[in-house]
């Protein structure tokens, strides 16, 4: 919508409908990597570039194909886009920061075939935002993803420390963590909207 | 604004935590020191002190006189040993200690015939000697730290020159429950007292000398102040009585207002601490020549008939001091040191040694001995807030439970932990934390792998 | 736009992504190409990943970098069981290399049943906080606290308590790891390998009756079994019996016939214990009293 | 494998994913063609069930762009604005126009299109289109009967100055509803009632006076 | 003396202050007594048949996961009287007992036993429970009736006794019935959100107006805070904190506007803020260790339910805003940890 | 060169069932969580993701088993995912042409298939190591497996939340939903309990093996 201001559209996308605890994307790398502090914030942030580098080459194709008439094309496009890019940026980092590549490692891949990378890419074409809107979405959901990725992260070291019973060890408690942070969230619904 | 908070707060303390138990001092503070009958059996164990254990002079069946040296120093931190009686060697063998394994001790069997006179004497004039030699004098009387850690005293007094001391901190907080030697000494040896402060000056080249004293012993703050001069460099000072007062880090910060640097020594700041003992037996000790061979202990607890400030040979056993002053028939707890930092001894024969200042004896179902539920930690942050060393017992706690010690080590600090207890005194889900910081340390120091 | 054209389009245009994607690929290929030998990710997951450090590595990673590099042989990793570390070895091209089973064996025999307990030890439940706590209480000062420190620490569940608190190793899951050698207190475990059949099973320094005022199988220092073993097999240091293995092919059971109390012992080939035939008979199955 | 990379010849790659997003290319078009009708029909007749049912007696619909400087036929594709859906009866009588509109929710935009009738200055009905509100309780502005009932004939009316509506659209709480004007809430979704109220206001103020001052031609574009 | 017993050995300290779990939690309940006793006054049975229900059903839902998981009795540690209270005081006095009870059992196995119980929980249970409800039965817990109605004692609210899995009994009908002047349904928070009336301070001070069963009485809560702060029971920066976090926010928008904003002592005494701050958001196991955290972690809380009131979608923001924090309170105990001893830069030597 | 995983496997039931139960992509796996979560508030919903998925998933996996030898390493992922984003197209389109509403209800996730890691991840790990039959056989139990967790989700969550069963009423008329079932705090509750009870019922399993003495099925 043209209308939305950008600080409205990154709080909605950092909290209110926040990626992870509210629209369900990304939640394989959410439950897969949040067991550290640490690698928590670097997924995060790893996430964070990767949804900017994909918000924006996704505006530029929605651009192109739409010139070209070809918007069928535009979910093979889009992700084989972002695949690649991602795929450039893994090597890039590999060969630069090798330091940097083994706390990232193996998340590079996983957030390649992340639904929220796609997600967003595809959402903003829906929401029809301009590309500084686009920009800002990104934005928030790379901070929203990585602000679940951290609180979650907290919660579970934190348990790790805990006498968690057998039974609910490991993804059922994961799981359960989510839904209450998701719970949690829920106090943000409606935040920047215009109420009473 | 400041003197208003000051009203509050009258005696200078240290920054952060402390905790202030009930004293249970009342039954022996204004008990003078007293002498007891020498034990049939001496015990002189040849490690008392930090560093390398003495090597024994005397050979078995040897007769030896009270105040001969029978062990000498091996080494710059070791000191040598002093026989406490006069009598005939009856074995170098193992022999139990307060720390629990066997080791090497020198057992004399105390003649019952002897005056028990110290012939071993060579009266000098402190004053007059160099600094080197008042620390050969020092070593040669075989004077540890008395305020518990009997870490040699000589090797604090030979401060490398690019560290000159420029301080003297003298500890007479006697912060631990219970204890009164100290106090005691500073109202009956302090002459000797001020003489051992003089001989450290001169030997340190310190040019002032602080004596920091809890503020609920302040008859020796004034018994201590009457014999000073207004402006002399030697200067008393009463502190806040709160645990671990007494500790030198805290002692230091309370009065100088500075704090060690992590891993450094009082050294760093050009300050050396000193137990009031310590000071008053080198002022006796030294003019006469003599070695170390007594001490004060307080004898105290719920379980003790006759509780009090004893004079004791070195090497006594406890059980013989229990028996002259009497324990009651319940009693099953004996502890060497204070109640919050001392060693509960695992069979009688132990001998009190230089470093043991009170002996206190808890009798079974004494309230502090009943058996508590452990919870899991709730997070209540009250071991946080009275951590002396602004460490987080919480945090070390449970990682200590989850064997993680090379955590508890990189990032949280744990070798700064000194063991005084608080945290575990008022944890609410009564956890031991004290003993698992113990068990931490151990095992970050035999397996230094682990800590990586 | 005709139909066919509409085709054209789109099939030209998903053809023009493809190979552009691709041209970018083969050149950041190129420039970024980051050499690392794969195998050693291959070895590395055929690994247990237990990062025990019994193959003296620290972890299982740079054990599979210098299985690649062929710094050492497969088979010093005692966790993986002899077919994975053979595919291994087949699949790096070298031999497995022989390497002679090790477990961890227990330097005291003083089981509650038979050592004298002085002190009653209140706390937690650990070795490592009662040998703090004037030594933990037992009347020899050497022995088993029993409190399963080791046990925990195993990661291979190769250690279980006895009924008389002592710990015993399960040779089949050691792995010769070394846990509870660092673990104990008292440093009563070590490793040897299973070839070593005479054994010590005491740490006591003390001499005749003040030895046996503590525990039952004490080490006495009689020197029965050192007069009886083969001139520098055996010698009693400290009041210890102490066995050379550098001798270990003099060692025979003659050794143990005369011990009196039972302190050295034959392990079988299983590390199941013989005990010689003048050796006290303790039939007693509780604990000794506190006192 | 490990030389994989200098020994594959980039040709090899290049030609690999060259064909097969040439492969892709030709198979999502045969799809998207073939698929193509069968998606629009349905379109339709989707939107048209929507514009019908907001615009009651309503069986004909024009798409329209409405703009400051006039209107034109969807079809046509020129001129500034925005499209509307003209609705006719049988008789080829202009019954009102369907509108799109939208407004922040309690958890995200609701999208919805409503009738607005030029002969009352009325709304006559509105549908749905898109939501995420509560279940069971924002959701019921989509159904719920006593909230429909507010937009049977709701009023917007023109100011004098032709520059927007004499009253605004308002939400009210629960049973306080007093002005025909006025959207009675529902209780328990004020949030949801609000954005409701809002999407119609914002949409009303801007497009009933060009509505008005182009009645004439929106009754025409039928032929 | 020692004559044929065996002296016994422990590690030191020898001291034990007396102070243990059980009593603190026994002492929070005690705080929480006069604040159900007024709730009971306030809104009669149903408000009492509300109470027993959430802390019989959290007691039992405790017992049976303690019994599964082999842990004993863990009754006896009373912390979980205490999340049965807390519950009942924040959830609307005529709330069906079914739901009520649903919320109990929640609070207890997922906000506390699935992690092992107390001391391991990652959230105030009882706000779990409560967040849990709000988002399963949202138009009941957000139904109001009116306190001191008459005839409160003999009677329950209608709803109160609706059958397990129904929906509740209308209420409105009853309400009109009882005939009470301007009784409109409306939580002073609400009112100034979507209506911008402002009920006065007093009012809200000394209880009286509509809302949860136990948020009313700010005298009480602050004064049982009070009692429990000065026995060192509960950690007083986390209080100050939210309080202060809270006046941090709402402060500048009220000068800036004071007809649209609420004043700081509105903020501080309505809803649940009271209630809130002094024993929920107090609640030490989710909350920081270290004493800069607890500050700041009450802050937090103090600026999230603001926000949530005057911006979100809603017009009660404590129980999200604990919730965020209680989530965050990990991250914030990690950058808070205490300087060590010696670390320090050196203060400047006073000597 | 002889790599060490490559073994070839043989087609069997056990290929099929192993995606039902002992490999199942989102209850062992972990694996394509996010349509498990977003789309199963109801089981309509649930179904058709479930068959769409399986469609994709079977598709592309031939596709890639049988093109296996001919891509190079480095374009590896990318040719896939090209693959896999032209059959989710096609499903795309194909949902829309045969109802809007159900197109609507599904929201963007028909098109978040292609980022649906089952996908890649059985790509990866199976289709590009194996022949097409086993290939095929095996994604289909994958798909089955994945359609039956979204089931187990959709009908908990469509009962307790709405009181309906794929629309119908199944609760009292008098009942009250739970709405926080389809809210996005059940989606993580329901598949959490569903874990929790498996793991409940592995950890009585493995309890009965102990007791009777035998050892639990780990090696
Ligand atoms: C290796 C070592 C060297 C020390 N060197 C000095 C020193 O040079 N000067 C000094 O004043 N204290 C020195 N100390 C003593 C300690 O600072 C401290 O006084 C002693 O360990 C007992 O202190 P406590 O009872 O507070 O623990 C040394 C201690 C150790 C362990
Ligand atoms: C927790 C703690 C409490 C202490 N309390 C005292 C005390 O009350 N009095 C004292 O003289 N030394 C006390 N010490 C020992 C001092 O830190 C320091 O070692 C001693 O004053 C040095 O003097 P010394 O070497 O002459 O014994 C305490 C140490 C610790 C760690
Ligand atoms: C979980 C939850 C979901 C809610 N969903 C909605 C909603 O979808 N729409 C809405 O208007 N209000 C919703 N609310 C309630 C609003 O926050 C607010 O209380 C209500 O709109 C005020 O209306 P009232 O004054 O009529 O009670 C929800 C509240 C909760 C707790
Ligand atoms: C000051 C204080 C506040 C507490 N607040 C709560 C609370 O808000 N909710 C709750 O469930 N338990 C509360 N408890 C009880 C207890 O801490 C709680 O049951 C644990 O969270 C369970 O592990 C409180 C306890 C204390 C001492
Ligand atoms: S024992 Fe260690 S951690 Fe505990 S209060 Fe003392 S210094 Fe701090
Ligand atoms: S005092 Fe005990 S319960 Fe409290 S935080 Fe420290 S360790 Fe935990
Ligand atoms: S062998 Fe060592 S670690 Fe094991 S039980 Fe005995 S004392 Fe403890
Ligand atoms: S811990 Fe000891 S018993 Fe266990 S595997 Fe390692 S060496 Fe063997
Ligand atoms: S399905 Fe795995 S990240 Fe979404």
């Amino acid at each position: 919508m043209q209308g939305e201001s950008l600080g409205f559209i990154f709080l909605n996308a950092a909290v209110v409908n926040n990626f992870v605890l509210a629209l369900f994307l990304g939640i394989c790398p959410f439950l897969g990597v949040s067991a550290k502090k640490e690698t928590a914030w670097n997924m995060g942030l790893a996430t964070l570039f990767v949804m900017l580098v994909s918000s924006v080459s996704a505006y530029g194709i929605n651009w192109l194909l739409t010139e070209l008439d070809l918007m069928f094309l535009r979910l093979i496009c889009y992700i084989a886009v972002i695949a690649s890019a991602v795929q450039l940026v893994e090597m890039f980092i590999k060969k630069f920061s090798p330091s940097l590549f083994r706390s990232l490692g193996i998340f590079l891949p996983l957030i390649t075939t992340n639904c929220a990378i796609l997600g967003l890419a595809l959402f903003q074409t829906a929401k029809e935002y301009d590309f500084l809107q686009s920009v800002v979405y990104a934005l928030g959901a790379g901070v929203g993803f990585t602000l679940a990725l951290l609180l979650m992260s907290g919660l579970r070291e934190k348990l790790e420390l805990a006498e968690v019973p057998a039974v609910s060890q490991g993804a059922a408690m994961s799981l359960m963590l989510a839904g209450l942070l998701s719970l949690a969230f829920m106090g943000f619904a409606g935040l920047g909207g215009s109420h009473g | 604004m400041m003197r208003l908070l000051n009203l509050f707060r009258r005696h200078k303390t240290f920054s952060h935590g402390g905790i202030h138990p009930l004293e249970y001092k009342e039954r022996t503070a204004g008990l003078a020191i007293r002498r007891l009958p020498f034990a049939p059996r001496i015990v002189v164990p040849l490690a008392q002190h930090k560093g390398a254990p003495a090597v024994p002079l005397v050979t078995v069946g040897q007769q030896v006189v009270r105040g001969e040296p029978i062990a000498g120093a091996d080494g710059h931190v070791s000191v040598p040993m002093h026989a406490p009686a006069t009598g005939r060697i009856a074995a170098i063998d193992l022999w139990p200690t307060a720390e629990g394994p066997k080791a090497p001790a020198i057992v004399i069997e105390v003649s019952q015939a002897a005056n028990q006179a110290v012939l071993y004497d060579e009266p000098v004039d402190v004053l007059a000697l160099s600094p080197e030699e008042i620390v050969q004098a020092v070593k040669d009387a075989g004077l540890v730290g008395l305020g518990g850690a009997a870490f040699p005293s000589h090797v604090k007094l030979a401060a490398p020159p690019d560290k000159p001391i420029r301080t003297l901190l003298i500890n007479g907080c006697e912060c631990e429950p219970y204890l009164t030697c100290d106090h005691r000494v500073m109202l009956e040896k302090t002459d000797a007292l001020l003489h051992g402060i003089r001989i450290v000056m001169h030997a340190t080249g310190a040019d002032r000398a602080l004596i920091g004293v809890e503020d609920n012993k302040m008859d020796a703050v004034r018994a201590i102040a009457d014999k000073l001069p207004d402006d002399g460099p030697i200067s008393v000072h009463a502190v806040e009585a709160k645990y671990p007062q007494g500790a030198e880090k805290m002692l230091i910060e309370s009065l100088l207002g500075e704090q060690i640097p992590e891993g450094g020594l009082p050294l760093d700041l050009g300050v050396a601490v000193y137990n009031v003992g310590t000071l008053a037996q080198m002022g006796e000790l030294l003019p006469l020549g003599r070695g170390l061979i007594e001490r004060v202990v307080t004898v105290s607890g719920p379980a003790v008939v006759h509780p009090g400030n004893y004079l004791v040979p070195i090497g006594t056993p406890v059980g013989f001091l229990l028996q002259q002053v009497g324990a009651d028939a319940a009693a099953n707890e004996v502890i060497l040191g204070g109640p919050m930092m001392g060693m509960t001894v695992a069979s009688l024969d132990v001998p009190v040694t230089k470093g043991v200042s009170g002996i206190v004896v808890y009798a079974a179902g004494d309230a502090d001995q009943q058996p508590r539920t452990v919870y899991p930690c709730i997070k209540c942050s009250r071991c946080v807030e009275v951590c002396p060393m602004h460490l987080n017992p919480s945090m070390l706690g449970q990682l200590a439970q989850k064997r993680e010690y090379g955590r508890m080590e990189h990032e949280h600090h744990l070798s700064q932990c000194f063991e005084c207890g608080c945290c575990a005194y008022v944890c609410p889900s009564n956890i031991p934390l004290t003993q698992y910081f113990r068990i931490a340390k151990a095992i970050n120091r035999e397996t230094p792998t682990v800590a990586v | 736009m005709s139909s066919l054209q509409f085709v054209g389009v789109a099939v030209a245009f998903m053809s023009a992504l493809g190979v552009v994607l691709a041209s970018i690929l083969v050149v950041a290929n190129r420039w970024l190409f980051v050499l690392e030998d794969p195998r050693i990710d291959d070895v590395e997951d055929l690994l247990p990943k237990a990062n025990c450090g019994a193959c003296g590595t620290p972890g299982c990673r740079p054990f599979a970098e210098k299985l690649v590099k062929g710094e050492v042989d497969p088979g010093l990793c005692t966790v993986n069981s002899k077919d994975t570390n053979q595919i291994i070895a087949n699949f790096l091209g070298v031999q497995l290399g022989t390497h002679e089973k090790r477990v961890a064996r227990l330097a005291c025999a003083g089981g509650a049943h038979v050592a004298y307990i002085r002190a009653s030890y209140a706390g937690l439940g650990s070795c490592r906080g009662a040998s703090l706590v004037a030594g933990g209480g037992k009347g020899c000062a050497w022995g088993c606290l029993g409190m399963g420190d080791c046990a925990t620490v195993c990661t291979f569940d190769a250690i279980h308590m006895d009924r008389h608190g002592l710990p015993v190793v399960d040779a089949d899951k050691c792995t010769a790891c070394g846990d509870c050698v660092d673990v104990c207190p008292k440093d009563l475990f070590e490793i040897h390998p299973v070839s070593h059949r005479l054994w010590v099973a005491c740490r006591n320094r003390e001499f005749g009756d003040a030895a046996e005022a503590q525990c039952e199988v004490i080490c006495t220092a009689c020197e029965r079994c050192a007069v009886d073993s083969p001139e520098g097999l055996i010698t009693i240091r400290n009041n210890l019996a102490v066995i050379d293995y550098g001798k270990n092919r003099l060692a025979s059971k003659v050794a143990i016939e005369r011990c009196p109390t039972g302190a050295i012992v034959w392990r079988e080939p299983d590390e199941s214990v013989i005990k010689g035939r003048d050796a006290r008979k303790i039939i007693r199955k509780t604990a000794l009293p506190v006192g | 494998m490990m030389q994989a990379a200098p020994s594959t010849p980039g040709f090899r790659m290049i030609r690999t994913l060259g064909a097969i997003a040439m492969l892709s290319g030709l198979l999502v078009v045969l799809v998207f063609r073939w698929t193509e009708p069968i998606i629009a029909e349905n379109q339709r007749i989707a939107i048209e069930k929507a514009v019908f049912q907001v615009v009651p007696g309503a069986t004909r619909r024009v798409d329209v762009v409405l703009g400051a400087d006039g209107i034109a036929l969807a079809t046509d594709a020129a001129g500034e604005g925005e499209t509307v859906y003209a609705a006719f009866d049988e008789q080829g009588k202009l019954k009102g126009i369907a509108l799109a509109a939208g407004a922040q929710g309690y958890q995200d935009v609701v999208k919805l299109l409503y009738g607005y009738d030029p002969a009352c200055s009325c709304i006559r009905g509105i549908k749905i289109l898109k939501m995420t509100e509560t279940p069971g309780l924002g959701d019921k502005i989509a159904f719920d009967p006593g909230f429909l009932r507010n937009f049977e004939a709701l009023s917007a009316v023109v100011n004098a100055s032709g520059d927007g509506l004499t009253n605004p659209i308002e939400a009210v709480k629960h049973g306080h509803k007093q002005f025909a004007w006025e959207v009675d809430a529902i209780s328990g979704a004020t949030i949801s009632s609000v954005a409701v109220a809002n999407a119609l206001n914002r949409s009303m103020q801007r497009m009933a006076p060009l509505i008005q001052r182009h009645r004439d031609a929106l009754g025409e574009v039928v032929r | 003396m020692f004559k044929g017993k065996p002296v016994e050995i422990r590690t030191a300290p020898h001291l034990k202050r007396p102070q243990g779990v059980d009593e603190i939690m026994r002492n929070v309940v005690y705080a929480l007594l006069p604040i159900a006793g007024f709730s009971v006054w306030q809104f009669g049975i149903s408000s009492l048949a509300l109470i027993v229900t959430t802390t019989l059903v959290a007691m039992l839902t405790e017992r049976l996961f303690s019994h599964l998981s082999g842990r004993g009795n863990t009754l006896k540690d009373w912390s979980v009287v205490i999340t049965g209270i807390l519950l009942a005081l924040t959830l609307p006095p005529g709330f069906p007992l079914w739901m009520a009870a649903v919320a109990a059992f929640v609070a207890v196995a997922l906000g506390k036993a699935l992690f092992g119980g107390l001391g391991y929980n990652v959230m105030n249970p009882a706000l779990v429970g409560r967040a849990f409800v709000q988002a399963a039965f949202p138009v009941a817990i957000t139904t109001w009736t009116p306190a001191f109605a008459p005839g409160r004692f003999t009677e329950f609210v209608p709803s109160t006794l609706t059958l397990p899995f129904m929906k509740p009994n209308p209420v409105g009908e009853w309400i009109v019935g009882l005939n009470i002047d301007g009784f409109t349904g409306a939580t002073p928070l609400a009112m100034q959100k979507f209506q911008h009336i402002f009920v006065s301070t007093t009012d809200l001070f000394l209880g009286g107006v509509v809302g949860s069963s136990g948020e009313a009485p700010a005298l009480l809560i602050l004064l049982g805070g009070l009692y429990l702060a000065a026995r060192r029971m509960l950690d007083w920066r986390i209080p100050v904190g939210v309080f202060a976090g809270a006046a941090a926010v709402v402060l500048p928008l009220w000068l800036y506007d004071s007809f649209t904003y609420p004043s700081p002592l509105f903020v501080w005494f309505s809803g649940g803020l009271m209630l809130g701050a002094w024993f929920m958001a107090s609640d030490m196991i989710a909350s920081p260790v270290t004493p800069l955290g607890a500050f700041v972690y009450g802050a937090l809380i103090g600026v999230l339910t603001v926000v949530i009131r005057l911006f979100g979608g809603l017009s009660e923001g404590v129980m999200y805003a604990i919730l965020l924090a209680n989530a965050a309170s990990p991250l914030i105990a990690s950058i808070t940890q205490p300087r060590v001893y010696g670390q320090a830069r050196r203060q400047g030597g006073r000597a | 060169m002889a790599t060490l995983r490559h073994q070839q496997e043989k087609l069997g039931l056990d290929t099929f069932l192993r995606g039902l139960w002992e490999e199942n992509p989102v209850f062992v796996m972990l694996l394509g969580m996010c349509p498990v979560l977003a789309v199963t508030n109801s089981t309509m919903n649930a179904i058709a993701m479930g068959l769409a998925t399986t469609f994709v998933l079977v598709a592309s996996s031939g596709l890639i088993s049988l093109l296996r030898n001919l891509i190079p390493k480095q374009v590896r992922i990318a040719s896939y995912i090209v693959i896999i984003a032209t059959f989710v197209t096609v499903v795309d389109y194909a949902i829309q042409a045969i109802s809007l509403d159900l197109y609507n209800a599904l929201g963007a996730f028909i098109q978040l298939i292609v980022a649906n890691c089952v996908i890649l991840g059985r790509a990866e790990a199976y289709a590009s190591k194996q022949r097409l039959h086993t290939t095929l056989v095996n994604s289909l139990g994958m798909g089955a497996g994945f359609t039956v967790a979204l089931l187990a989700l959709g009908t908990v969550r469509e009962v307790l939340g709405n009181g309906t069963l794929l629309g119908f009423q199944v609760m009292p008329a008098n009942f009250e939903p739970w709405v926080v079932m389809i809210l996005p705090p059940g989606g993580f509750f329901v598949l959490g309990s569903w874990l929790l009870l498996f793991a409940y019922i592995r950890q009585r399993q493995d309890q009965r093996v102990l007791e009777k003495g035998g050892v639990s099925d780990a090696r």
